[in-house]
């Protein structure tokens, strides 16, 4: 990876903290409702993954935690704080929140609320994109605790049946909410688990974002060479607990601090910085500039916006003046 | 004109679609090599090949997602679950996401998916294979679900809604794929709304839908002519949304009304018309409005057993001669 | 007599039952280690150790099933679904099920498990995570229905629903665990049938359930104050089966009507309310009953609109008004 | 498996066949109704399989084809006819039907119509065995196409996570109705799905009821000592349409006829003859029992057996004069 590219992720990963921590204290500030999920700590497995992809032809999905992968995406991290403040100006006109980004134009298919519900549809996906013939694949990103849902075992086995090219990133956080993985799951690597529908799969440090990068490569061009679908599991952690409402009580410490210290952004930085590719002067004007950026565009963006008008309530509820629904006739 | 059967005329609208728009696919258990439990895809798997008629695990909640997700990107599956008592374990997509996810993304994912399920009671198929779910689809907002009662409506209910871009639940029956009808040979649609008049009349309004207006019919027929009582049948083809309008237009001219169902009667079809009556033309009632439906019970094996738990055209005429006190 | 939570009091019916009999355990997401997302089993992990208070997988269909199969042998499972939102995933057990084994064994099985879990639209949640779902579960035979308005209710039907040999589903409310109410400290139990007149009037009866309980009270105080006009409020904690004798006895003595729920119309629990008043008391009535319901939307994020979706105390005022003519 | 043992297994599996064959007359006849799905050609898995476990005492349940389970389980056949004539005197009173044979007294937890049901099912039979402290085990048995039920892989999971006594036995007969497996399954070898669960597993000739037994006696005693879960699966066919209703059109005619070559009864008669156990007049005086008494004794009851009363429509929704109801008091 060189260093141009490198640094530009660094750029976007640290944007991605500034911009979910931002969203912490517009919570705090109640300007942000319902539940929030916050991706801090896990950056280099949507970089990676998504750097590797061809984003605005590839199609993406994942769940809830899903603020971050969609502003990688394409969509504009001003509409996707809008969103989060409700106002008509979001991805979403307001009507989605945290849980619900969509970004349809650069195909970010959507956050989603039910744990496992992304596996079919992003399965769905990849069945469209085979019928029309196109290069496209289809990724879905989901947790680790979201594999002991049925539909990751009837997805997977559906998707290697037909040989779909889907890839399923595997963002392997060690727990769901407050119960750790091994209390809730017989098999701890993921990457094992899909040996039940012949899908190949790797496990990966998930803190290295030019590790993630040459695995998603690997996996994608598995996917989109038509070789059917793949399996990648990235090891990570999330700094936040689960949600806002969440105290994370249930973590030893040590490995709290144990975590900390694979910082992807600090690792990237630090990596930059060894190679005499950035100074550390360089980094902290680069976040300086990031919060300056966040608070006079995005956070002002997201203030000064209008709410959805009332008349919104219903409008998408079923599609507007479908002319079937008359049989036709309009 | 011909006369078709029920699984006829479904078949043909899958075949029609189908050879018009290569974005239309069906899938299901057993609905590609083996043509469908009852036949509604007969044939489809020799003439458009597997990646459009696809024989699916069993799976319902994973195929049924697999169909949604694909509609997002402009496919149209008709999705086939092969009794409704399956489709408790599709619920969560359907629901979830069909049914919600043009409205979360703000209008920007539509999700044009056609799911078919047979239910109701048939001939001994016990607890778990006698559901009556229709009034569980309609409960919920942002889903369209109709019901044919004859072999005209299966196939132009089912030709609308392929190509209608909301998700669209059809609910038919067991008992009902081999029943006649005319269907004209010329391509039609049915409109997703309103009702029908099935046979006008002016002494009392009978509302069923699907099997239940066959009861209806029926039970007009006794009625007119051994009691003398000349009863109007309104066929609820479009169960959500209701048709309000057709309800209340019917009921103010007969002033009186029974709904005819096969399901349990609580929180039911039967239920909701009787609230819309009650909303919209409430003064019109020259007695209360009445419902007719299932014993409250899981559906027993033993036919005599079944047979009383489910409601006939003589239950009808019951109901409705009780009502004008005879 | 003690003031306490709605959380509390589910808590402390955990608790005595689970001490009473080492059969009973309880079962959910996060509901062990962590006490659960509403606290409602806080502590008891600690207290009777991780073979009767289990962390489950995400796994809704699963462990719901793992319960009723347990409960075959003699085991009480308290099931927690996090949020109703997931229980799609587990209709699947819960009807197929729960709700038929008894029934198509002839007897011989019984599932006694309880599956508690909150529904309702809270904080802005959003579509996925909003869901009013009662309607759905009374309309399965099998199955019974109860949903507390207050702690005293919550301990009461938690409790008797421990010990009663059906399955019985438990419809709370995001809300309302915080709200605060008083309980006796004395052990007892409530009725699994039935509804409470939770304040007599005579010139209106507005029938409520779980929240919406609230409304009507609100409502009641305000029409009493404001405009002269003595509302009954009935409180219909059971659900399936639905106290006909307690709606007919409130709507004979009223002669008026109105159903306040949070949920979408269609195939409501208000729908359910009219059918009933239909049949047992019609011609009481001096006007149509009215139901009070949310707008037909899934739920919509902002908070304005979402607000806008569901009713309040001022809707139920607006309605009764509107019905005398006011 | 001393001689006496494999002439009893031999009577009761020819019993199960001649049971099954007169269900699908009596079928033809309009005395059975409903869907019918029959167990002939696949007897040496239950009978293997059971003859292992200590019936009576292990609890056992499975799909909608269940008769010979149940009467394996010590259920008695004709009370299973009798169900199957919707006669009051049927082990479900009439109520339950072919698809729901249950025998509670012998601890035959039942048969259930949704593919993937019993899956969960089992696994809570074996957490209550677990609480309750006893050494029996819970065995379900399901076919090939149910494991791609979500369920397969959420009960599977459980099982080993808290480590029950539960026994899978997967009847692999290579269909699920019409449809082969390797075109719904990616691994079609489904001993092999359960390394995903760290479940141990084996697949065996599910024709060969010495080789069943062997087979499940390892599992079972797995099983009992408390180790958790086990997975057996066994290669089967079934000789008729999969119900009723099912032609079998879509089999190659050679597969069926060289599955019939291993036809597990004949299997075992002709190592009873040969080792000069029994001669062919013996079975055939058997095979003549067998038949007279299906006639004499079991269809005659259940012909001759009244149908439920009325009454009983409603009895079995609710239990009855459950005091809980009214909160204690009665
Ligand atoms: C069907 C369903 N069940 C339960 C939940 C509640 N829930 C939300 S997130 C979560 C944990 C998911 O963990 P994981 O898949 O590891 O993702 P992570 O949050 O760690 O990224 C649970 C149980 C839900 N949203 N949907
Ligand atoms: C949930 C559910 N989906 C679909 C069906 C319809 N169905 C009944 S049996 C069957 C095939 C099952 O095959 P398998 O598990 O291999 O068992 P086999 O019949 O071969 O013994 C299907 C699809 C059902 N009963 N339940
Ligand atoms: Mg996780
Ligand atoms: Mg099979």
């Amino acid at each position: 990876m060189d260093s141009e590219v490198k640094k530009r992720l660094l750029h976007e990963m640290l944007f991605a903290r500034r911009f979910e921590e931002r969203c912490y204290e517009a919570y705090v500030e109640r300007k942000i409702g319902g539940f929030l999920h916050l991706y801090s700590g896990e950056e280099a497995c949507a970089f990676g993954v998504l750097e590797a992809a061809r984003v605005n032809h590839d199609y993406v999905m994942t769940s809830y935690r899903d603020h971050i992968h969609a502003i990688k995406c394409g969509v504009d991290p001003k509409v996707v704080m809008a969103e989060l403040y409700a106002k008509v100006t979001g991805c979403c006109k307001g009507l989605g929140g945290s849980m619900h980004i969509f970004g349809a134009e650069h195909r970010f298919m959507g956050g989603y609320a039910l744990v496992g519900g992304p596996f079919p549809l992003a399965a769905g996906i990849a069945k469209a994109i085979k019928m029309k013939g196109g290069d496209e694949i289809s990724i879905c990103f989901l947790g680790d605790a979201a594999n002991n849902q049925g539909t990751f075992h009837e997805s997977l086995n559906m998707a290697k049946v037909w040989d779909l090219p889907v890839l399923y990133v595997c963002e392997n956080n060690l727990y769901g909410i407050g119960t750790r993985i091994d209390r809730s799951t017989a098999v701890v690597d993921q990457y094992k688990r899909v040996s039940g529908y012949n899908i190949p799969s790797e496990q990966v440090d998930g803190q290295d974002v030019e590790v993630v990068y040459a695995a998603a490569q690997k996996a994608i061009e598995h996917v989109r060479s038509g070789k059917g679908p793949y399996f990648l599991e990235l090891m990570t952690y999330r700094y936040r607990g689960h949600s806002m409402s969440d105290s994370n009580a249930y973590r030893p410490k040590d490995e709290e601090r144990m975590w900390s210290k694979r910082d992807p952004i600090i690792m990237l930085r630090d990596r930059l910085i060894d190679a005499g590719e950035m100074s550390l002067e360089d980094y902290k004007q680069m976040d300086g500039d990031i919060l300056d950026k966040i608070e006079d565009e995005i956070i002002k963006f997201a203030e000064e916006s209008p709410e959805p008008p009332l008349e919104m309530l219903e409008k998408y509820t079923l599609v507007e003046n479908d002319p079937w629904v008359n049989g036709g006739s309009v | 004109m011909s006369e078709i059967m029920f699984w006829e005329a479904i078949r043909r609208a899958h075949d029609e679609e189908m050879s018009r728009d290569p974005m239309v696919i069906c899938m299901g258990e057993d609905i590609g090599v083996a043509g469908g439990t009852y036949k509604a895809t007969n044939g489809l798997f020799d003439k458009f090949g597997p990646e459009r008629v696809i024989d699916t695990p069993i799976s319902e909640n994973g195929y049924t997602g697999l169909g949604i997700g694909a509609s997002y990107l402009g496919v149209r599956p008709i999705i086939e679950i092969m009794s409704v008592n399956f489709a408790w374990l599709a619920m969560d997509q359907m629901f979830n996401t069909a049914a919600k996810v043009h409205y979360m993304s703000g209008g920007q994912l539509k999700a044009p998916v056609v799911i078919r399920s047979p239910g109701g009671t048939a001939h001994q198929l016990g607890a778990q294979h006698s559901a009556r779910m229709e009034k569980v689809f309609m409960g919920i907002a942002g889903l369209r679900v109709v019901t044919p009662s004859n072999p005209r409506q299966a196939y132009g209910l089912l030709k609308s809604a392929i190509r209608c871009d909301d998700p669209v639940f059809i609910n038919e029956h067991e008992l009902m794929y081999n029943m006649k009808g005319e269907v004209d040979d010329k391509e039609f649609f049915m409109p997703l709304v309103g009702s029908e008049v099935a046979r006008s009349g002016k002494d009392i309004t009978l509302f069923g839908y699907n099997i239940s207006v066959h009861w209806c019919l029926q039970a007009a027929d006794i009625l007119a002519k051994q009691h003398g009582i000349d009863a109007e049948v309104v066929d609820l083809y479009a169960l959500s949304p209701l048709d309000r309008e057709g309800i209340a237009a019917s009921v103010s001219k007969t002033h009186r009304a029974l709904i005819a169902e096969e399901a349990e009667p609580a929180v039911g079809v039967g239920s909701e018309i009787m609230a819309i009556i009650n909303e919209t033309c409430f003064y019109e009632l020259d007695a209360p409005p009445v419902r007719v439906s299932a014993v409250n019970v899981p559906i027993p094996y033993n036919h005599t057993l079944e047979k009383a738990a489910i409601p006939t055209a003589q239950d009808v005429v019951k109901a409705v001669l009780k009502m004008f006190g005879k």
